[in-house]
């Protein structure tokens, strides 16, 4: 069997004496739709930086398709083939939404830090550009600023500039946060859409969209993931509930 | 070994002059995330003021009033001008004070004119405290020497001792706390720079009667201010101290010791093309520490920020 | 948008050329100095004295070509920038000036003098003229020299010739220190220094000479003390500016309190800022000399000078001397218009000066030769510095300095 | 930190030479050749050049402040040694090198490109405030060198040399102002022309996703610093091409070309300018050249005066001129652009008086504070005056109090105006 897509090795952080995470061990197969779920401040977001390279670990490794990438820079990182999005909706507020997606495609174009192509004559990447608009539903909102959108409009923008590339491993941070019902329904259609065939690694919040999407669920409490494994077995886990559905999940669904 | 000394106090003097006005501008920074350019020109509006008010009073009052009123212009230009530039960012903040130094640069020069004015220390100071081997060193430097001792103690006072200054001391270090200060942060704002452009007027009172007063002191000090703080770690009013004890001693030294390159070439074992005046590398060999003086701090300052980027004493980065 | 400034520019630019071309009967000389900027008040003293000159020694007494012509000083802000100078020159040329009068800084002068050389290189026909009165690095009528340059100040070989003069006489100086900014000039005055005393007084020791980077000293303190601390007898020094101010205030500070010799360590805010303790100590080498008033027709022109110009000072008195001479130059050829002829005119000539005694502009290498004094800082002299009270008095003359100077200059004439 | 006014290009899938792309430059390109023989003169000549210069330089430094987001307070270290090995060269021309004059721009270009490329390897690993205080220590550094370091510098008197000695190229030996415009000129455009280009490469666009959200950029593949450090090198490159063009009009080279007074000022034009738009600078140099030499022979107070305009422009309008002429875009598109005339020209009568009378005081009190003594006979707008009473003051006063008390009353009608053209459907 071919090396996991992500695979995560004693995997330790520490800001100071705050250890944030401590000693996670975790495989992600190639095509695998995996949720990272847990109480707030159980280390989520961290994981997330230290397996994108926005973080250093302090020790342990992160090895993607079997190869070392502990340490590397972000986007070192990203050439390697993972791409994810941000918590805060993180884009190119100054530049056109069609800019924004075109910025996500260039580097796995092959067009990388050229300075002898003009950009609007490539029509290969303006086609592709246009495609993924299409995709996420923004092809009407091509040419207004990505800063002047609507919220819901950022969420599904900050997507569509994490797919764009083509990344075979997509990280996804809260992408339904502060959404309505109706919004989360598209984005939830929307990301299962765009990852087909690829390994996705989702932290969400909201219940519903972890148990309708991943395949598998690892829960984070404290820096350890004390449970990985399917829905329905997350699910009727003992340890999971009382150390976290117990007390944190119905605060949560409040 | 005397020179050495009177070296060593003439280099803290400079320091102490620095520190007078990097405190303001830390103090600055560190609150308001404002990194004021025009700051050199608040010291050199002190001492017009001082001047113009020498005229009428004397001395003393000018150095209690410039200050104050150089202050309250900081005010007025933080609660008119720079509170109106806040909301476009950092960058157009930044432009604004250089645009403001441009500004009180000629107007100095529109109210007082070009050539330098005739400002001396008062007669009450105008005596030689003490001579070192030959060296005078005149009362009125170890006045300047107690006004900045008493500045920075004061400052440490507040800063460590006072609920005001724990909370700006939190604010140094975590600029979100900012946000204690309770609701009227934009007032807390306008008295911060008030005060930090009030330090640099008197600061600017202070060196007047030493360094001269004429429309070129902001600029011939204004860069040199950066540098130090940023030396020291933006923020951080040990750093500012520190790099500017550091600075005044090195550029002092550095003017105080005739070493050449020759010397040290010829020590290394080099020897002395003859005909220098036509070889490419006579500058190289004509070289003297006293020339290299002035670009020291900002040799220092490039290397600092390649190798440590937050600065000697900094904790945040920019 | 852009189009649209650009054409207004342009416009503008041409109206205002348009407009000065307009041309009088007058004889107009480009006066390119500093009008702003830090070096303003040496440009616009420089102009006060041109204007006072022309009025009073050309225009009124109707001394040139018979009263059927008039001089007449057309101001140009360089601020003191080389770029900003060639601009200001164009301009002027452009408005048909021929006669170009600069002095403030030799680096412009070097540019000047090189883009004058340039400009009637090509084009022969229409040349320009240089007068340079107060530009005193010795290269450019030595190494840089060139036909249509003419220098009116003593350059500061010659200067330092009488400044060694008065040391030399002075048993009491042993031990000299010379420091200087760190540029051609501060250099020059640097070795002047060293060979004059050392021909005149062998047994004078040079105990410090040092070049210190020019306008970036903040505080001279470190310099005051070595000075102090080599012992010596007297201080030589070409600053000006804020690192006149700086050096003479932080060594007299120091508690140095023998002769500083300057070749600028007076006016323009210098006098006032050394006040009483400059008194007997701050000395000034320069042309011709202002107190007491050498003849009573200078006296008579330095006081209308100060009716004139309550604000200014009489500072630099060979200025006086440029319209005058070059009155007789044009009034020996019979125009204006024929630059070349008047160039030549001007070598050699001969002219009996009312500040400088008797001046010859040498032929071999266009420097004037002129009395030359050194003055010090003295309280209540008759045409005082920077209202503060005090003058500078002549204290050594000598005339015709340097008469027999070497130059190295090989004159190309056209 | 980011600048915050927008980029204008929107264009995304326009072909590289449309025709609505190529008439401005033919426009531009007819219009440059066109104007000397309009305005003929030399100096009118010296000027337009100087222009053009800054244009290349304003141009370049936009590279990093509005495409790239560094605010640099050294940019004149590139230009200036650019312009120090150009004018090196022309020397060696004279010596006996063979090099057409019309090259030299680009041998000047490759060692800003060189020092860039140095320089920018340690100094564009950080943005914001780091790299402008680096820009800031690089360039205070280098500008005291040039007093150091005399061989190649020449200390205060700078560097000269002669254009002229080169082999002369389809028999130009460019001994004319004319000849050097001409030159000047097709350097601009090519110049112009490439920077415009580069902004829509794929390397241009990044850097505008690197000035707007570097972290963004980083987890897109690309690495903010090299991102940032190609552009500085690309901008040293056109800087070093500026600074030969000086060297080539000028003859000369000095420490002034490399200090930090220079590096201010091109900041100063390409923010006044409008530093959000690739015409921003050119409207800035062409602005800034004019109050600088133009009004520069009017009045002591220029400076004074571009200092007031310059922190007025940051306070009221910091997206520069070209930020303004943005403004009317909408207006224009929703064809309301007519509404606006009548109440501009409304303002406009009293706002000009307002500046001039206020100028007036300024240059009544200047005078009478600094002009030449006991002369008070003043000339200003043509009228002589005696500056000495208060009465010249009093009535500069006057005119300006009642002329900005008419502003103010004009400024309500504005303000409708512009929103009634701001808005498709008619408003009462």
């Amino acid at each position: 069997m071919s090396a996991p897509a992500i695979e995560l090795k004693n995997l330790e952080k520490s800001f100071g004496l705050a250890k944030i995470i401590q000693g996670v061990d975790l495989q992600i197969a190639k095509g695998e739709r995996h949720a990272v779920i847990g109480p707030n401040g159980a280390g989520k977001s961290t994981l997330f930086n230290l397996i994108t390279g926005r973080f250093a670990p302090t020790s342990g490794g992160v090895f993607l398709h079997g190869e070392d990438v502990t340490g590397l820079k972000p986007f070192e990182i990203n050439r390697r083939g993972l791409s994810r999005s941000f918590q805060i909706t993180n884009i190119f507020p100054n530049m056109t939404v069609f800019e924004n997606i075109r910025c996500g495609l260039l580097w796995t174009m092959g067009y990388r830090y050229s300075f002898w192509h003009m950009i609007g004559r490539q029509l290969d990447v303006t086609e592709k550009a246009e495609g993924i608009l299409a995709q996420i539903n923004l092809s009407s909102r091509r040419n207004e600023l990505a800063g002047t959108l609507a919220y819901a409009e950022q969420r599904a923008l900050e997507i569509g500039i994490t797919i764009a590339g083509g990344a075979d491993i997509i990280l996804l941070d809260e992408p339904c946060a502060g959404m309505s019902h109706s919004e989360t329904d598209l984005i939830v259609d929307l990301i299962r859409n765009v990852t087909e065939d690829k390994t996705l690694l989702i932290v969400e919040h909201d219940m519903g969209v972890i148990f309708d999407l991943a395949d598998k669920i690892s829960v984070l409490v404290y820096g350890e993931v004390i449970e990985s494994d399917t829905p329905d077995v997350v699910r009727a886990s003992a340890k999971v509930k009382e150390a976290y559905l117990g007390a944190s999940l119905e605060e949560e669904a409040v | 070994m005397a020179l050495f000394l009177v070296n060593v106090l003439d280099g803290f003097v400079t320091g102490l002059l620095l520190f007078m006005l990097c405190s303001g501008l830390t103090l600055i920074f560190s609150m308001m995330g404002v990194l004021n350019f025009a700051h050199a020109s608040f010291y050199m509006l002190g001492a017009y003021f001082a001047y113009q008010i020498s005229l009428v009073t004397g001395f003393w009052s000018g150095l209690l009033i410039a200050p104050l009123i150089v202050g309250i212009i900081g005010a007025l230009i933080e609660r008119y001008g720079l509170r109106r530039v806040h909301k476009y960012g950092h960058v157009p903040e930044l432009i604004f004070t250089f645009g403001l130094a441009l500004l009180i640069e000629e107007a100095v020069q529109f109210f007082w004119g070009k050539s330098q004015l005739p400002f001396s220390e008062p007669a009450a100071l105008d005596f030689a405290a003490f001579a070192i081997a030959g060296n005078a060193f005149p009362a009125y430097k170890v006045f300047m020497i107690a006004v900045a001792m008493g500045i920075f103690l004061t400052l440490l006072y507040i800063l460590t001792k006072t609920r005001i200054g724990m909370t700006i001391q939190a604010a140094l270090s975590y600029p979100e706390t900012v946000q204690n200060l309770g609701h009227n942060v934009p007032l807390v704002f306008m008295c911060v720079f008030g005060v930090g452009t009030a330090m640099a007027g008197l600061a600017g009172v202070i060196a007047g009667p030493v360094l001269g007063v004429f429309p070129g002191m902001a600029l011939q000090l204004g860069s040199i201010v950066f540098v130090t703080i940023v030396i020291g770690g933006l923020g951080s009013l040990w750093g500012a101290l520190v790099a500017s004890l550091i600075i005044g001693w090195l550029q002092t030294f550095a003017t105080a010791y005739d070493v050449t390159a020759e010397q040290i070439l010829t020590a290394i074992g080099f020897t002395k093309p003859e005909m220098i005046w036509d070889h490419p590398l006579q500058d190289l060999w004509t070289l003297t520490l006293p020339q290299l003086g002035p670009i020291l701090p900002y040799l220092l300052m490039i290397i600092v920020l390649v190798l440590r980027p937050q600065g000697l004493m900094g904790n945040r980065e920019s | 948008m852009n189009k649209f400034n650009l054409m207004m520019a342009s416009a503008l630019a041409a109206g205002l050329v348009a407009g000065v071309a307009a041309a009088q009967e007058k004889i107009r000389i480009a006066f390119i100095d500093p009008l702003s900027g830090p070096f303003a008040t040496t440009g616009t003293q420089g102009l006060a004295i041109y204007r006072h000159s022309v009025k009073e020694l050309v225009n009124e007494p109707g001394a040139l070509l018979n009263g059927q012509a008039e001089f007449e000083m057309v101001p140009f802000d360089n601020k003191i920038s080389a770029k900003e100078s060639l601009i200001q020159l164009q301009v002027a040329m452009d408005q048909g000036i021929r006669i170009i009068a600069q002095g403030a800084s030799s680096g412009v002068a070097n540019a000047l003098t090189e883009a004058v050389a340039k400009h009637n290189r090509r084009n022969p026909d229409d040349p320009v003229i240089f007068l340079n009165h107060s530009a005193v690095d010795p290269a450019l009528t030595n190494d840089k020299c060139q036909f249509w340059h003419f220098r009116f100040d003593a350059n500061a070989d010659i200067k330092m010739d009488a400044l060694t003069d008065d040391i030399a006489a002075n048993p009491d100086i042993k031990k000299v220190y010379v420091i200087g900014q760190d540029y051609s000039f501060g250099k020059a005055v640097a070795a002047a220094a060293q060979r004059f005393l050392k021909e005149k007084r062998p047994d004078i020791e040079i105990v410090g000479n040092e070049l210190h980077p020019i306008g970036k000293v903040k505080d001279f303190t470190p310099y005051a003390r070595k000075i102090v601390g080599s012992g010596a007898d007297a201080v030589i020094t070409g600053n000006w500016g804020g690192d006149m101010v700086g050096l003479g205030k932080a060594v007299m500070g120091a508690g140095f309190d023998k002769p500083i010799y300057t070749y600028y360590g007076a006016t323009s805010g210098i006098t006032a800022a050394f006040g009483e303790e400059g008194d007997g100590i701050v000395k000034l080498v320069g042309a011709g000399q202002v107190n007491p008033a050498p003849t009573p027709e200078a006296q008579e022109f330095i006081e209308a000078f100060y009716v004139n110009f309550p604000d200014l000072d009489f500072g630099q008195p060979q200025m006086a001397n440029v319209a005058p001479m070059l009155a007789a130059a044009i009034n020996e050829v019979g125009n204006a218009t024929d630059i070349k002829a008047i160039a030549y005119a001007l070598e050699g000539m001969e002219y009996d000066s009312i500040v400088t005694g008797k001046t010859v502009m040498r032929e071999s290498d266009h420097q004037t030769i002129q009395t030359v004094t050194v003055q010090g800082q003295t309280p209540g002299a008759a045409f005082e510095y920077d209202k503060s009270g005090r003058g500078m008095v002549a204290e050594t003359v000598v005339e015709l300095a340097s008469n027999d100077s070497a130059t190295t200059c090989e004159m190309k004439r056209p | 930190m980011t600048i915050v006014s927008k980029t204008p290009l929107t264009a995304g899938t326009t072909r590289l030479i449309s025709l609505s792309n190529t008439i401005p430059w033919a426009f531009a390109a007819l219009f440059l050749l066109c104007l000397p023989f309009v305005f003929q003169t030399s100096s009118a000549l010296t000027i337009m050049n100087q222009m053009a210069i800054t244009i290349v330089f304003a141009l370049s430094y936009n590279m990093l402040l509005g495409q790239g987001g560094m605010l640099s307070f050294g940019h004149a270290v590139y230009m200036g040694l650019g312009g120090f090995f150009a004018i090196h060269v022309m020397n060696m021309v004279e010596d006996g090198l063979w090099l057409p004059l019309p090259l030299l721009p680009l041998i000047g270009g490759l060692f800003g490109l060189i020092f860039a490329f140095l320089i920018g390897s340690f100094s564009t690993r950080r943005a914001g405030t780091v790299f402008a205080m680096i820009s800031l220590g690089v360039g205070e550094l280098i500008a005291a060198c040039s007093v150091i370091i005399v061989v190649f510098f020449g200390g205060e008197e700078g560097i000269s040399g002669d254009r002229t000695m080169g082999p002369p190229v389809f028999g130009y030996e460019f001994l004319t102002q004319q000849e050097v415009y001409y030159l000047t000129v097709v350097w601009l455009l090519v110049a112009a022309l490439l920077m415009y280009l580069f902004s829509r490469t794929p390397i241009g666009r990044i850097a505008n996703a690197v000035r707007d959200n570097e972290e963004r950029a980083e987890f897109l593949g690309y690495s903010q610093r090299n991102v940032r450090w190609i552009s500085f090198c690309a901008s040293g490159f056109f800087a070093g091409v500026a600074g030969s063009l000086f060297a080539i009009n000028f003859e000369i080279l000095t420490e002034e070309n490399l200090n930090l007074a220079t590096s201010g000022s091109i900041l100063l034009i390409t923010f006044i300018g409008g530093a959000g738009f690739f015409v921003g600078p050119i409207i800035g140099a062409v602005v800034f050249t004019l109050l600088q030499t133009v009004l520069g022979l009017h009045t002591e107070l220029w400076a004074l005066y571009l200092g007031i305009l310059f922190v007025a422009c940051v306070m009221f309008f910091p997206s520069g001129f070209a930020g303004l002429i943005a403004m009317h875009r909408r207006p224009f598109a929703l064809g309301k652009l007519k509404l606006l005339i009548k109440p501009y020209v409304k303002v406009a009568i009293p706002a000009i008086t307002s500046v001039l009378s206020l100028a007036a005081i300024l240059e009544i009190l200047f005078h009478k504070r600094h002009g030449y003594g006991g002369d008070h006979e003043m000339h200003l707008y043509g009228i002589a005056f005696d500056s000495g009473g208060y009465q010249a003051v009093a009535l500069a006063a006057i005119i300006a109090a009642i002329s900005l008390f008419l502003v103010s009353r004009v400024l309500p009608e504005i303000r409708d105006a512009w929103d009634n053209a701001n808005h498709a459907e008619d408003r009462a």
